[in-house]
């Protein structure tokens, strides 16, 4: 195992470990609503399924067709407030 | 500094992916309940155009052979 | 076109299509009958003839009349029938 991945794998037992990694995930989530992430996805899916018709369309279809879509929509200011949070909690918590 | 902006990539991958998933899970099952429901809305109204259609016609012609009838009465009884 | 007028045309044409339509009208009928629907509607007609005079009634008169009363005088059953007629036709032949 390299340096970058002990160091990496350290810093994420320590977020698991004090349970700063659902929280993140929690912030997360909420800044994708927030947004208007979610509604943006939910729109796009709505049209993949008037486009192709609902009876081509499977879960999984569906997920491989928005999901490029989905992941470029996320503001770069949200991704920067995560890093940001990781950043403060590793500052706060870790001696690594 | 590596360490944690892969981390948070890593984070963001996670949440989007089981965000994209259980939308597109809600999405379909919302359209199917919504083409469910229009199915169901739309045999209704077809039923009912069927009947008043059935009851329309067979109603002006029971009536017409009624009033003939009366009417042939009629003339049978003024004879 | 909407899509409940888009959906009620799609409908209707697999029923006209198979010759459904008309046997459900048959059908219908023959439940009319049976369910003593003519017979009453046959008295009520009568009535108002014999109330207003013969002299005094057109057919159009006696239709406009008597369709109120026709189309109450149906048994839900027999309604529910006819539903549960298309529904399963719908089911069998159709992909809508």
């Amino acid at each position: 195992m390299s340096k970058d991945s002990q160091m990496r794998a350290a810093i994420n037992q320590k977020l698991i470990e004090m349970g700063e990694r659902e929280r993140l995930k929690e912030l997360l989530r909420a800044k994708l609503v927030e947004c208007g992430w979610k509604d943006q996805l939910k729109a796009h899916c709505k049209d993949v399924i008037r486009e192709k018709g609902l009876e081509h369309v499977t879960v999984e279809d569906l997920v491989t067709e928005v999901t490029p879509k989905g992941r470029a929509l996320v503001p770069d200011s949200v991704k920067k407030e995560l890093l940001q949070r990781i950043r403060a909690f590793l500052a706060q918590h870790a001696t690594l | 500094e590596e360490a944690s902006f892969s981390l948070c990539s890593e984070l963001v991958y996670e949440v989007l992916d089981e965000t994209i998933k259980e939308t597109a899970a809600s999405e379909i099952q919302e359209a199917v309940d919504e083409k469910a429901a229009r199915v169901s809305r739309c045999t209704d109204d077809v039923c009912s155009a069927l009947l008043d259609e059935t009851l329309n016609t067979d109603i002006a012609l029971l009536v017409e052979q009624i009033l003939d009838v009366e009417l042939q009465r009629i003339h049978k009884y003024i004879k």
